[in-house]
This record gives structure tokens, C-alpha cells and sequence, in this order.
């Protein structure tokens, strides 16, 4: 009985619709053991977990916890037995308060009715222990993404659950909150509890892991310890490849392109001057050239994804104006930016970015219908033309261009959403997080792509939360804070350290973004 | 289910197209099944006249429910149908004097206000369309009896205006051919420009719609506006049938026969998706029972209970599949 | 016609006296004809009248008598949606000394002359006797008869069914070959007129419909498929309003029994005897006329 | 450096909690507000407008409605909705009419139980075969009407004049001091408090809630939506239910055609009110504010008793939409 690991999954098999998702799946989880579950986007990890909780039903294998078999029909019948999920996307309720998320379901009661007042003041105690400062009586609603991810993780681990599932929690936390996360697993460790750990961040494995199953393409590849096991090893694991075709410098795929980009001083090609949008912007100004990309560094509610969106034309600004080419645009909607020739991908593919129940063909054309049409009347073939030769150009990986977005994992979808811009050949482009979720595999080729098209004269601004990204990628990094350009790193100047440093402090080193001290 | 597995590999874009289409097929199977029951057991049923009269009465509820399947499309409803079919009939009468032209031009421009009224209203202040349509359901039947003179029944004699419920040319009702080009268009309109294309993408996800470039307003004022043209044309059609105008009574309740024949035909409620040609289909199975139970001379309180069984079968067999 | 709200006036107390009326429903020709001549009759002999519409439904109906009764007009007319549901209002307004008329339907329970003063109208079941005796002597008791039902559940409805029913009863070479609801409208009525014929083709002789609008629509039905209304097809309705007369004019239709909705004169003639303090009978039956081809013309000119 | 990241997160959170709570606030004070200057409006006016008797008759004729939009407050709540109402109230209204001779309970218990149980069947196709609500509770809204018309061959059925209890129920009044409440409106006001109490303390209520915030959500966080979403619809069939024998009490039969289109009205009441249709915020205390308002509206028509009914058919929609973008612009400040 005691060698008999925590959670063991056996030849698990899964088909949606008829076509296999994942087969003959192994995995097992020991007692305090962090298990990480690698693999590309669209491997299968999220499925397996599910099958794994019981939101999905298995068309085959065995799933044993303490060497029992156990047939989950649901998250609820998981949940009482000690089997616990934070999934991928943040899955809450918006208008409930914090602490009814967290008690869900268990919520304390007196005499048959609930008790608010243990309630409350339970849910503080744990998010306490969390370290976090979080009132268990606001509505969800009101947090941040990463507040939120944290209220679902307290959620997850509040349970005194066995095995704690959790599906990229680190996608939008800060480091301090991938600190504190940290913390409450090796809690979790020794009290016995196995955790399973997704992430497609390789470091983060290393810091807190111990062993790391492998998928690739719905099959099991290896369990291995990673105590030993080599990065490269493991990537060469996830991708099927041999080591010596991974040759790669650096940390990202992007390559030292802005040495050409840097030099040029003609008019930048965008520049966005002082938009105003109520207490979230305060006078932002940017700019960009042809062939160059910006990044744009800050933490979580910085105003990154404000800026873009005041640029692309989706929020009405109180004050400011985007110039495209040195002529001013008249933005209402983001349709008048993108006849300008801006694009613009969201960070938030889900809300803003796929249309679910559209197939990838109808999804990736969407913004470029009125160029594929005449008179309103769509030309098929032309649409084909296009879609095929994006699918191959980005490897987007999918049974067909007829099959639903939805269905696509997030990697892919990424890539059509990129694609949908892409062949749009618009002049300016604004990456929000794109690689944020993204298998490693797959962020190389968007890195590289991204590279390729500001080298043939596409302006790029990028937002990204992964300073190596900005560091690597960036020609100049614009740094924001509370709604404020408050420094701008050029060339030799960008590191890591000074971006953190700009990032908590306002202005750091390098002079200091345009119109943030303009008042 | 298993052929979708043998396609899943082959990829190639024509593969969608089954998929894209496959709930329309349990409909019409239901319809075949339908027509064939009925041809076998009622006496007199499988007759070129009857279904000339299936088509004749299932014209107007066709016509709304393009309007309805288009609006749900875009992740809306439309209660308003049967008032602006009231509005547009009274219009119509009313202004018989300046010719029928001039009075069917007036009454289709009054419904196409109307429902874009709705649509400023639901895409513009944002208030949810089941509120806006009901208020409309309401006020607008108010209205079209303020036109017709306090509620009058407005009798009228102007052939050129009912030929367009009474004409028949080549042996087929004028009406059957107004609903076969509705239909045509409709379909084309869906699958093959860029408005149908929009009009699910909004209901589909209509932030990332809008981040797209899709002008969400335009469409959804579009799509509500069609809505109200079709209800409107409908409601001529009805009144051009019996030759006067009754404001109280055209168009009563029709919204609840052109969502369920939406429904059934293959549009989820839900929005994101449209097949024209589910919801005809739909609207004919309807119209098949009701005629199939009066033929047979069956009460009108168990045709109730037995058509509200049919209905939720038929959803039932074309419910999206869940993991 | 706008009067001024009953705020001013304020209760009996003003030199006009208020009567309320509390009507079932404002749809159709019928109905409208109804309220108008109890507005303008009111108008005529200088009463405020406090109008309410129930929408066809009873609970709102005595809702709306509620409310009367609260307001403390002088007098209720009553057109009672239903025969039975009116015991609670008709209390209130007892205790409250407010006087009630029934108009065009009756009550069963309440008593005249105690719980009510009088009823003023027709009699359905009548109506539908009047039709059937009428058909069976115009057809020598021999008839494949269509009925065209009103709405399903309204008591007008079953009670023209029951009153026809029972006067050809006795004739057993008149059937009833299907009876199905057209709702009292014309669409409806022409919609399910054309299904009966495809069923049912040749062997229709008659068709009997609950009021006129159907009627009119059946006539549609008939000529579409190429039978002769009036001639190959006998139809035969209730109600007399002006397109039915017309109809009969055409030679389309045959007859119709006369239900007439103009209650405005005799109610108030009511009204005031009853102030007077003259002696009222239990009832107060309209002299209801039969219309056919002999009269059709005659009275077209002031059908409703 | 993440300390202050923190700290500013937690500063903008508690402004965007006082903001959410403000919000919410306005916007049932919305409906509450347009009431109140509704009711100054009546008073003003009209000089019978604050007797007792008549906001006794106010009361008295929307409880029934208030009931059944009360179980529909349950519906919506969890983003779905139920448009057979009107006929469970026919239902339940001629069974218990029918059954009236044998007694106060017998009727009661019949009449609500047949209601209850179909509003189970709605719960159950919806949850079970997972076809969209409107479309489920439309079936049954036809099926139901349909099932009244069979069970009383068309006619309307008669409560026995014996029935003394039954008849008692819906036109009794119970003397509370100076006041003198109807049966009715006091079981609609203790079904209102019941309600309220449901929809805070208990995990049922809070369920309600969470299901209309995120269906997907909660089921993933293991609620057992299946079982909320069969006890909404049942509780809303049980409640029509009640709606219809207290109806057929009160007019002493039940009608096989009562309670057509109730079904909208208890939509606008609970939209009035200002619960959101995708449900997930409002409760019961906007509810009744909605009835209300909706309850004065009508009583002005008949107070004023002028309006052609066209035009009260007119201003009714124009009111209606009126509150409803009123309360959206207050809530978007
Ligand atoms: N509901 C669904 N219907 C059809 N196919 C699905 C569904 N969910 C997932 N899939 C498919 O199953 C495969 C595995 O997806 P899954 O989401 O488990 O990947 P993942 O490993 O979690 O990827 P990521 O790292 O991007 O999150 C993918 O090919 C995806 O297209
Ligand atoms: N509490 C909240 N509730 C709803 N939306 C929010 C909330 N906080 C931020 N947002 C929205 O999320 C988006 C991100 O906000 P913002 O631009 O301030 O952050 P950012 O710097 O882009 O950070 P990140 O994108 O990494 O979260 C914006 O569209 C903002 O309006
Ligand atoms: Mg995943
Ligand atoms: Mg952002």
C-alpha cells in the first residue's frame, strides 16, 4: 500500500469529437512531491488534469488515488475526495466577494443558515497566511487579474486537499507573487500534499520542482527527476528533437536585429503624445520607427494595456493623439485604427481575442474581410489562399482550417490571432504578452517572427511581463508606472536590473520617457 | 461521428462544411420524417394543393424568423416582430389612398425604423434586447392601434396591394415567392459576405469582434433593422391576404413561433451562429404539425401539449455535444 | 372626449356624475364598437366615465373593479370576461353602496337585484340556438357541417357551441365534421378553413363560425379553393358587424345572428331609471335580429 | 520594489470596491427612486390614491404576480429564465378549483404540487439534456396551457360554494391591529422575507447567485449546477403554483386561459427592479420595488381612468424602457 504513489493516471485516453487528444497517458504524483507537466501547447496538459478532476469525462485508462480507482463525474466529486484544480484560464465568480469564492460550495453555517461572520473572517486567515492584504468582502470583480489568480489559489490550497492542481498559475503573477506562490507550495510540500505544477516557464520548474512528466502530442514521453536532467535535455523531450538540432543563443529567439533599426533618425513612424484616459493614463507618450521595436515594461496595472488600447483606438482618451507616419489619426473605433494601419493583439485571448465557435479560417480572416471582398461579397478562394499560406508560414497546428478556434490550444490560437494581423501587412503593430502562455517551442517562432517582420520595416511595440523578452527583443524599452512613462532604456542601457529598478521607482537610469514629468 | 475521426486527419477546407451544417440534418430529418407520417396517415395530405397551402401559411412566420435568426445570430432576440407587423399593417392601410406603392413603401420604412430603433437602442445604450424588444411588443401595438384610428378594423379594396397575398403567378402564391427570395438572400448574405460574416462573429465574441475592426454597432442596428424590414413585410403580406388591416391581431405571438422555429432549425440562442436554412426548415415543421393536427382533427389542447413535445426533440437531438 | 382626471372632481362630490366601466378587453371590431357607444352615450348625457380595460384576463378585470370600487364613483358598468369570478368586487361594491350593471354577459351566483342591479344584454347560448334552428330549416336537416371556434377556454366560445349543438341535435343527418379553433380572428380562421378543406373537400356543406371575422376569413378559404361561399358552401356567423352584412350583400355569406354591442343607450336609460327608483327587471334582453339576404341591405348602413 | 507593487494594488482595489458598492447601490436606487416619485405623483393627484383601501387593493392584486415574480427573480438570478409561469398558474389554479371540495389542503397541496412538479420537469430538461432555458420553459409554456385546457375540456371550472376555506384563503383578511391585511398579501410578503433569507444565508441562495455569475466557473469549482438549476425551476413552478391557487381562490374558479402573459410581466418586474437578465446581481428587495412601481403605474391608468387603452399600451412600454436606461446610465457613472 505505501509504495503506491498519491494520484496515479494510466493509459488515459481522450477524444474530442473523434479525434484523439491525448492516449495512453501515464502520470503519478507521490506525497509531497511538486510533479511539474510539461509539453508544447496543445500536448494535452490541461485535458489531462481535467480528466483528472472529472470536468471531462476519460473514454479510457484508470485513474487511482491511494491506489483506489476512483471515477470522478465531476469537480465536485473530486473536491470531496481531496483532489483540487486551479485551472488554466481564471475560472471565479466575478460579482461574488472573495471569500464566497473561496468557500464555495463549503461555506460555514449556523443553524442550516451561512455564517458570514466566520465566513469573513476565515477567508482573511487564509489569505493572510497567503501574505496577502485582500478584503474576503470585495467582489471578485474588483481585483486584478493576478489578485484573482491568487484568490483561486487560495481557494485551491484552502481545501486540505491531497493533490492541488495547478494549471499555470504563474502566467500573470508578479515575482514577489510567484514568491509568495513559492512559499505556499513547499507548505504544501511538507504537509504531504502532492502538487501537480503546469508552467512553461523552465526556471520556475527548476526552483520548486521535483520530478517533470513529459507530454508530446497527447502521448506520455518520460517521467524524469529534475534534479540532473539538463534544460536542453528537457526541451529536446518536449519538441522530439535531438539535441544537436537545438542550437540556439540566448535566452529567446530574438536575434541582435536592432543594431539596424537603432540608427535611423527619420520620423518615428507612430508616436502616440500625451493620451490622458481618466486616473489610468496621465499623459503617455511614445514612439516608434520603422523597422524598430519597442518594448514597453511595467507591472501589473501600470497602464501597459491602457496605453495600447488609448493607441489602437479602443477606449475614447481624454486628451492625446496618435500620429501614423506623422499624419494625426482620428480614432473613434479600433475599425478607424486598423484602416490606418495599426493591429493590435490582445493580451486577453479569450475575451478579446477568438471567436470560439468559428473555425480557424473564419477567425484569422476576420479583420481582412473588406480586402478579401468586393461589393461585401467575400471571395472564398482568396480567403483559402490566405489561410493556407499563414497556417504553414506560423505552423499553426490543426486538424484543418475548418476546425474551431476553440479547439485550437492557446499557442495556436496565438498564432492565428497573429496571423489575423499579420495579413492585414499593417505598418505598426502592438504585441500585448504575445508570448504569454506560449510553449517554448512555439515562443521561439513567434520571437523570430516578430524579428522577421520588424526587419522588413514593420514598427512593433511590445508589452511583455518577461523582461528577457524585452531585453533581447527591444531596441528601446519604454518603462510605465501608475500610469506614466517614467523612463526609457536605450541600447546598452537595457538590463534586466534596470527595468525592475524603473519599474518599482519611477525613473531610473536613462533619461526619462518624454511627457512623463511633463507636468 | 466515426467519419469525423477519418476526416480529422485529412484536413483540407471542405471538411468544416458537414460539421458547419450537421444539425440542419436532424431538422430535416424530422421534417422528411414529418411529411412522410402525415402523407401515410391523413387522408388527403399528400396533395400538390396542400402543400401549397403549407407554404402559403408558412410564408409570414418565414419571413419573421429570417429577421429573428439573424438577430440571434448576433447573440440577441427580437419579442418586437408581431407589434411591428401591426404597425407596418395599419401604416399600410392607412395610407392606401396615396396608392399602393407610395403605402407599401411607407409601411416597410415604418418597420425598418422601428427595429432600427430597437437596434440604437440595444447596441447604443447597451440595454439588454429581451427589455428593448419587450417594451417594443408592448408600445407598438399601443401604436399601430393609435394609427388605425382607435383600434379600428380598416377593411380596403386596392387590388394592386392585394395581389400581394392573393396574386399567384405561374400557379404559385406571390407570397411563396417573396418568402423564396427572402430565404435565397438570406443565405447568401450569410455565407458569403462580410456582413454574415460579422453578424456571427459579434455574437460570437463581440469584444474581440470590435478589437478586430468589425463595426459592432453598424451590424447589430443592421441586423435589427432587417429584423423589423421582414416583419414588416410580413405583416403586409398578412394583411394583403385578408384585406383589412387588424391592428390587434396581426402578428399576435408570432415571436414565440419564429424563435421556436428558429431553435429547432438549428440557430443556438446563444448567438455565433446562423443557418438560414434550419430555420425554414424549422418554421415547416411547425406548420406541418398545425395543418397535420387540424386535418386530423385534432383539439387544440393537445395539439399544444404534442407540438411543445416536438419542439423540445427536436432541440434535443441537435444539442452541441459537451466534453 | 379627454376629460379631466378624477383628481379635481375628487369622489361624488363635483356637480358630474362618474361612472365607471369596466371592460374585459378592447380587441376586435365587437369590442370597440361596445366601448365606443357606452364613451359616447356618456359623453352625450354629460357623465364622467372612468374607463378600464381588463386585457382578457379576469384576475385584472377584478382588479380593475377594485379600483373602481376604491374611487368611489357613482355606478360600475360591468362587461364581465367570465360568468363566475366576480363575488369579492361585487361584495366590495355592496358595502360600498356603488350600484353595478352587467352588460352583454351574465353572472352565475350573484343575484340581480341584490348582489347587482340588472343585466343588460344578449344571451350566447341563444345565439348559437338561433344559428342551428336557422340552418336546420335551411337545410332540411341535412349538412356536413365546419365550426370555427372561438378562442379555446372563453365562455362565448362554448357557450355559441353548446347553443348550436343542442338545436341540431335532433337532426341526425347534421354533422359536425370538425370543429377547430380559429381564435376569433380572420387569419386564423382562414388558415385552418384552408386545412379543413384539403381534408375534408367536398363534404363541407356548411360552415358555422363563432363570430364574423372568422367567417370572413373561411369565405377567403373557400374561394381560394374554388367553392362557392353562399352558393355551394352555406357560412353563417354571429355578431352582424357591417363586413359580414356586406358579405351577405355579395351572395358570399348567408347569415349572421346579431349580437349588438351597442349597450350605451340602454344602459344609461338603465342608469337613470334605476336613480329615478323605478322598478328594473332581473333582465334586460337586447331585441337581437337575424340578418340573411332578406334584410342584409337594409341595416348594412348602420352595422357596427 | 514588490512591496510597492502591492501596495498600490490593494490602495486602487478598496477605490474600485467603494465604486462597485456605489454602483450597485444606485442602481436598485434607481427603480427606488422612480417609485417614490411615482407615488408623491399619486398622492398629489389624487385624492383616493392613499386610502387604505385602495393601496390594500394594490397589494391584493399584484401578489399573485409579485409570487410569480418572485420564482422568476430565482430564474434570472442564475442567468436563465422561465416563460412558463403563466401557464403553471393555470395549471395549479384549475386543479386546485377541481379539487376545492375536499378541502383547503387537498386543493393547496394539489394545485402547488402539479405546478411544482412541472417546473421540476423544466429544471430537469434543462439540466439534464442542457437545451437553453428559454427554449425548455417556452415548450412548457405551450405544453402546460395546453395540459389545463385538456384536464378541464376548455371550461372554466367552478370552486364549490361549500368550499368555504378554500374560497377564504384568497379573499379573508387577517385584522392586525388598526390594519387589516389579505391572505394574499401576507403570503407574499412572507414569501418575499423566506426569500430574502434563502437568497443570503443559504448556500442554495448563494449558489443561485454563482451560477448566474459564471455557469462554467462555478462548475469547475464544484458546484453541483445541476441541482441548483433543477431547484430554481422547481421552486419557480412551486411558486406559480401558489400564484394560482391563491388566484382561483380569489375568483372562486379556475380558469384554464388565466395568467396568459404573466410571464412578461414578471420579466419587467424583476428588470424594473433591477436585476440583471444574465443574471449573477439583484435579489428580491429590487424585485418587489419593480412590482411596485409597475403595480402604481397601473393603478394610475385606472385612477385617471381617461387613457385610451392604446395609449396605456404605449406609455406602458415607454415607462418600461424609461426606468430600464434611466438605471443604466446611473449604474455606468
Ligand atoms: N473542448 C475541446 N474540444 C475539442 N478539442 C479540444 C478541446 N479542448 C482541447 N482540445 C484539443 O486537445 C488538445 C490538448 O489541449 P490542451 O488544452 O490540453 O493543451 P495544453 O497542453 O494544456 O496546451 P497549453 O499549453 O496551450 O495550455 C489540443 O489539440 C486541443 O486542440
Ligand atoms: N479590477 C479590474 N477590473 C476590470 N478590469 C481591469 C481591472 N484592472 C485592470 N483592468 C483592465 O485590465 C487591463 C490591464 O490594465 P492595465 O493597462 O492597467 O495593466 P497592464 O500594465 O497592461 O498590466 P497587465 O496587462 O500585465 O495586467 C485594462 O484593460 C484594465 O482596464
Ligand atoms: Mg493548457
Ligand atoms: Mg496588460
Amino acid at each position: 500500500m505505501s509504495n503506491e504513489p498519491l494520484l496515479r493516471m494510466e493509459g488515459i485516453r481522450k477524444l474530442f469529437s473523434g479525434v484523439v487528444a491525448l492516449d495512453g497517458v501515464d502520470a503519478a504524483v507521490e506525497r509531497g512531491e511538486v510533479h511539474a507537466l510539461v509539453g508544447e501547447n496543445g500536448a494535452g496538459k490541461s485535458t489531462l488534469i481535467k480528466i483528472m478532476t472529472g470536468a471531462y469525462r476519460r473514454d479510457g485508462g484508470r485513474v487511482l488515488l491511494e491506489g483506489r480507482e476512483v471515477n470522478f463525474r465531476s469537480p465536485e466529486d473530486a473536491q470531496a475526495e481531496g483532489v483540487v484544480a486551479v485551472y488554466q484560464e481564471v475560472n471565479l465568480l466575478a460579482y461574488r466577494t472573495v471569500a464566497e469564492n473561496i468557500f464555495l460550495g463549503r461555506e460555514p453555517r449556523r443553524f442550516g443558515l451561512i455564517d458570514w461572520k466566520k465566513m469573513n473572517s476565515d477567508a482573511g486567515a487564509i489569505l493572510k497566511r497567503l501574505g496577502l492584504d485582500i478584503d474576503p468582502r470585495a467582489p471578485l470583480g474588483s481585483l486584478n487579474i493576478a489578485l484573482r489568480q491568487m484568490v483561486a489559489i487560495a481557494r485551491g490550497v484552502s481545501f486540505g486537499a491531497k493533490v492541488v492542481v495547478l494549471d499555470e498559475p504563474t502566467s500573470s503573477l508578479t515575482e514577489h507573487e510567484v514568491s509568495i506562490l513559492y512559499d505556499v507550495i513547499r507548505r504544501l510540500k511538507a504537509e504531504g500534499v502532492g502538487v501537480v505544477y503546469i508552467s512553461h516557464r523552465f526556471d520556475e520548474l527548476y526552483t520548486i520542482c521535483d520530478r517533470v512528466t513529459v507530454l508530446r502530442d497527447g502521448k506520455f514521453v518520460a517521467t524524469r527527476p529534475l534534479a540532473g536532467l539538463e534544460k536542453i535535455d528537457l526541451v529536446c523531450l518536449m519538441l522530439g528533437k535531438r539535441r544537436e538540432e537545438l542550437q540556439r543563443q540566448g535566452a529567446t529567439a530574438f536575434g541582435e536585429h536592432h543594431a539596424a533599426a537603432e540608427k535611423k533618425e527619420t520620423a518615428p513612424l507612430m508616436r502616440a503624445e500625451n493620451l490622458t484616459r481618466g486616473r489610468k493614463l496621465d499623459h503617455v507618450t511614445v514612439e516608434a520607427g520603422r523597422g524598430e521595436i519597442v518594448g514597453m515594461a511595467g507591472l501589473l496595472g501600470s497602464g501597459r494595456t491602457e496605453t495600447a488600447r488609448a493607441i489602437f483606438g479602443a477606449d475614447a482618451v481624454d486628451e492625446g493623439r496618435v500620429y501614423l507616419e506623422s499624419k494625426p489619426l482620428n480614432l473613434h473605433s479600433p475599425g478607424d485604427a486598423i484602416d490606418a494601419g495599426l493591429a493590435f493583439l490582445t493580451e486577453d485571448r479569450k475575451a478579446e481575442g477568438i471567436i470560439p465557435e468559428l473555425s480557424v479560417r473564419e477567425n484569422l480572416t476576420l479583420a481582412a474581410l473588406p480586402e478579401m471582398s468586393k461589393m461585401g461579397v467575400v471571395s472564398r478562394a482568396r480567403q483559402n489562399e490566405v489561410v493556407e499560406s499563414y497556417m504553414r508560414r506560423l505552423g499553426i497546428k490543426a486538424s484543418s482550417a475548418e476546425q474551431k478556434i476553440r479547439e485550437l490550444s492557446g499557442g495556436n490560437q496565438q498564432k492565428v490571432l497573429l496571423a489575423r494581423w499579420l495579413c492585414k501587412h499593417p505598418k505598426f503593430l502592438i504585441l500585448d504578452e504575445p508570448t504569454r502562455g506560449i510553449d517554448i517551442g512555439a515562443k521561439g517562432e513567434i520571437q523570430s517572427l516578430i524579428n522577421e517582420l520588424a526587419a522588413s520595416g514593420l514598427g512593433v511595440l511590445m508589452i511583455s511581463s518577461e523582461l528577457e523578452e524585452l531585453v533581447e527583443g527591444s531596441s528601446r524599452v519604454v518603462v510605465m508606472r501608475d500610469g506614466r512613462c517614467v523612463a526609457e532604456l536605450r541600447g546598452a542601457e537595457i538590463s534586466q536590473d534596470k527595468i525592475i529598478r524603473a519599474m518599482a521607482e519611477g525613473s531610473a537610469a536613462g533619461e526619462p520617457g518624454a511627457a512623463g514629468a511633463s507636468i | 461521428m466515426s467519419n469525423a475521426a477519418a476526416a480529422g486527419g485529412a484536413g483540407g477546407v471542405g471538411r468544416g462544411r458537414i460539421a458547419d451544417y450537421a444539425p440542419t440534418y436532424g431538422a430535416l430529418a424530422a421534417l422528411v420524417l414529418l411529411l412522410v407520417a402525415n402523407s401515410i396517415f391523413t387522408p388527403n395530405f399528400f396533395d400538390v394543393n396542400n402543400f401549397r397551402n403549407i407554404l402559403l401559411q408558412v410564408a409570414p412566420t418565414v419571413l419573421v424568423a429570417v429577421g429573428m435568426t439573424l438577430v440571434i445570430a448576433t447573440g440577441g432576440i427580437d419579442l418586437s416582430v408581431g407589434s411591428v407587423m401591426a404597425i407596418a399593417s395599419a401604416v399600410a392601410a392607412t395610407q392606401l389612398d396615396l396608392g399602393a406603392g407610395i403605402a407599401i413603401l411607407l409601411a416597410l420604412t415604418a418597420a425598418t425604423g422601428a427595429g432600427a430603433f430597437n437596434g440604437v437602442l440595444i447596441s447604443g445604450f447597451r440595454i439588454q434586447p429581451i427589455i428593448v424588444t419587450l417594451a417594443l411588443l408592448i408600445s407598438g401595438r399601443g401604436v399601430a392601434q393609435v394609427l388605425s384610428r382607435g383600434g379600428q378594423l380598416i377593411p380596403f379594396s386596392n387590388p394592386s396591394f392585394e395581389f400581394l397575398g392573393k396574386g399567384v403567378v405561374a400557379g404559385v402564391p406571390v407570397q411563396v415567392f417573396v418568402m423564396a427570395l427572402v430565404v435565397a438572400v438570406a443565405v447568401f448574405l450569410m455565407r458569403a459576405t462580410a456582413f454574415g460574416r460579422y453578424v456571427v462573429a459579434v455574437g460570437g465574441n463581440e469584444a474581440a469582434s470590435r478589437l478586430a475592426g468589425v463595426k459592432v454597432h453598424r451590424t447589430k442596428i443592421t441586423v435589427y433593422a432587417l429584423s423589423g424590414l421582414l416583419a414588416g413585410l410580413a405583416g403586409l403580406i398578412e394583411t394583403a391576404r385578408l384585406g383589412a388591416s387588424d391592428a390587434q391581431k396581426v402578428g399576435l405571438n408570432i415571436e414565440l413561433d419564429a424563435i421556436a422555429a428558429t431553435v429547432v432549425g438549428g440557430t443556438p440562442l446563444t448567438g455565433g451562429r446562423a443557418t438560414v436554412l434550419g430555420t425554414l426548415v424549422g418554421a415547416l415543421i411547425m406548420q406541418v404539425i398545425t395543418t397535420g393536427f387540424v386535418m386530423n382533427g385534432i383539439s387544440y389542447s393537445w395539439s399544444l401539449v404534442i407540438k411543445a413535445a416536438i419542439i423540445i426533440v427536436a432541440v434535443y437531438i441537435q444539442r452541441p455535444k459537451v466534453a | 372626449r379627454k376629460k379631466e382626471g378624477g383628481a379635481s372632481g375628487g369622489g361624488a362630490g363635483g356637480g358630474k356624475m362618474r361612472v365607471g366601466f369596466s371592460q374585459t378587453e378592447t380587441d376586435g371590431p365587437w369590442r370597440i364598437a361596445e366601448t365606443k357607444s357606452m364613451q359616447d352615450e356618456a359623453a352625450k348625457r354629460g357623465y364622467e366615465m372612468v374607463f378600464t380595460n381588463a386585457r382578457g384576463d379576469t384576475a385584472t378585470q377584478v382588479s380593475n373593479l377594485e379600483d373602481l370600487v376604491a374611487q368611489r364613483v357613482d355606478a360600475i358598468f360591468l362587461a364581465p370576461r367570465e360568468a363566475k369570478g366576480y363575488e369579492g368586487p361585487l361584495q366590495a361594491a355592496k358595502e360600498a353602496g356603488i350600484p353595478v350593471f352587467l352588460i352583454d354577459r351574465e353572472l352565475e351566483g350573484p343575484k340581480a337585484g341584490d348582489d347587482y342591479v340588472t343585466f343588460i344584454g344578449s344571451n350566447f347560448i341563444e345565439e348559437g340556438k338561433r344559428a342551428g334552428e336557422w340552418l336546420a330549416k335551411q337545410t332540411q336537416g341535412k349538412a356536413g357541417i365546419i365550426e370555427l371556434l372561438g378562442t379555446a377556454g372563453s365562455s362565448v366560445a362554448n357557450d355559441r357551441h353548446q347553443g348550436f349543438a343542442d338545436a341540431i341535435k335532433s337532426y341526425p343527418d347534421m354533422k359536425i365534421i370538425a370543429a377547430q379553433d380559429g381564435n376569433f380572428t380572420r387569419a386564423q380562421g382562414q388558415n385552418v378553413m384552408q386545412n379543413l378543406i384539403q381534408a375534408h373537400g367536398k363534404t363541407i356543406t356548411v360552415v358555422y363560425a363563432h363570430n364574423d371575422e372568422m367567417a370572413l376569413g373561411a369565405i377567403q378559404a373557400l374561394k381560394a379553393a374554388g367553392m362557392n361561399p353562399g352558393k355551394d358552401v352555406i357560412v353563417l356567423s354571429v355578431d352582424g358587424q357591417k363586413s359580414a352584412l356586406e358579405a351577405i350583400n355579395a351572395g358570399e355569406m348567408n347569415a349572421t345572428v346579431e349580437c349588438n354591442p351597442r349597450f350605451g343607450p340602454v344602459a344609461f336609460d338603465t342608469l337613470e331609471k334605476f336613480k329615478r327608483g323605478e322598478r328594473l327587471p332581473p333582465k334586460i334582453i337586447n331585441q337581437d335580429r337575424f340578418f340573411d339576404k332578406s334584410n342584409a341591405a337594409q341595416f348594412v348602413g348602420e352595422a357596427f | 520594489m514588490s512591496q510597492a507593487g502591492m501596495t498600490v494594488e490593494s490602495g486602487s482595489v478598496r477605490g474600485r470596491v467603494m465604486r462597485a458598492r456605489v454602483t450597485s447601490f444606485l442602481q436598485r436606487q434607481g427603480a427606488l427612486v422612480a417609485l417614490i416619485l411615482v407615488a408623491v405623483f399619486a398622492a398629489a393627484r389624487y385624492e383616493r390614491f392613499l386610502t387604505e383601501e385602495n393601496l390594500t387593493n394594490v397589494l391584493r392584486q399584484n401578489s399573485m404576480l409579485g409570487l410569480v415574480a418572485l420564482g422568476m427573480t430565482f430564474v434570472i438570478l442564475t442567468g436563465g429564465i422561465d416563460l412558463s409561469v403563466g401557464s403553471l398558474v393555470a395549471v395549479a389554479g384549475v386543479v386546485a378549483a377541481g379539487l376545492a371540495g375536499r378541502g383547503l389542503l387537498v386543493a393547496l397541496v394539489a394545485g402547488v404540487g402539479v405546478a411544482t412538479a412541472l417546473g421540476l420537469v423544466n429544471g430537469a430538461v434543462i439540466a439534464k439534456a442542457r437545451i437553453q432555458p428559454f427554449i425548455v420553459t417556452l415548450a412548457m409554456m405551450i405544453a402546460a396551457r395546453g395540459l389545463a385546457l385538456v384536464y378541464t375540456q376548455e371550461k372554466t371550472v367552478s370552486v364549490p360554494v361549500a368550499a368555504q376555506a378554500f374560497r377564504e384563503l384568497g379573499r379573508g383578511k387577517v385584522d392586525a391591529g388598526p390594519l387589516s391585511i389579505p391572505y394574499p398579501v401576507l403570503v407574499l410578503l412572507a414569501a418575499y422575507a423566506a426569500a430574502w433569507l434563502v437568497l443570503n444565508y443559504t448556500r442554495f441562495g448563494r449558489h443561485t447567485y454563482s451560477l448566474g455569475d459564471s455557469e462554467e466557473a462555478a462548475h469547475l469549482m464544484g458546484l453541483n449546477v445541476g441541482r441548483v438549476t433543477l431547484g430554481v425551476y422547481t421552486l419557480s413552478g412551486a411558486l406559480a403554483g401558489l400564484a394560482g391557487v391563491l388566484l382561483a381562490s380569489r375568483l372562486g374558479t379556475g380558469q384554464p386561459v388565466a395568467a396568459v402573459g404573466w410571464e412578461l410581466d414578471a420579466i419587467a418586474a424583476v428588470v424594473v427592479g433591477g436585476t440583471l437578465l444574465t443574471g449573477g446581481q439583484g435579489g428580491v428587495g429590487s424585485t418587489l420595488v419593480g412590482l411596485l412601481l409597475l403595480a402604481l403605474i397601473f393603478n394610475i391608468f385606472n385612477l385617471e381612468g381617461w387613457i385610451s387603452p392604446w395609449w396605456q399600451l404605449v406609455l406602458r412600454g415607454v415607462i418600461l424602457l424609461a426606468v430600464v436606461i434611466v438605471q443604466n446610465r446611473l449604474s455606468k457613472r
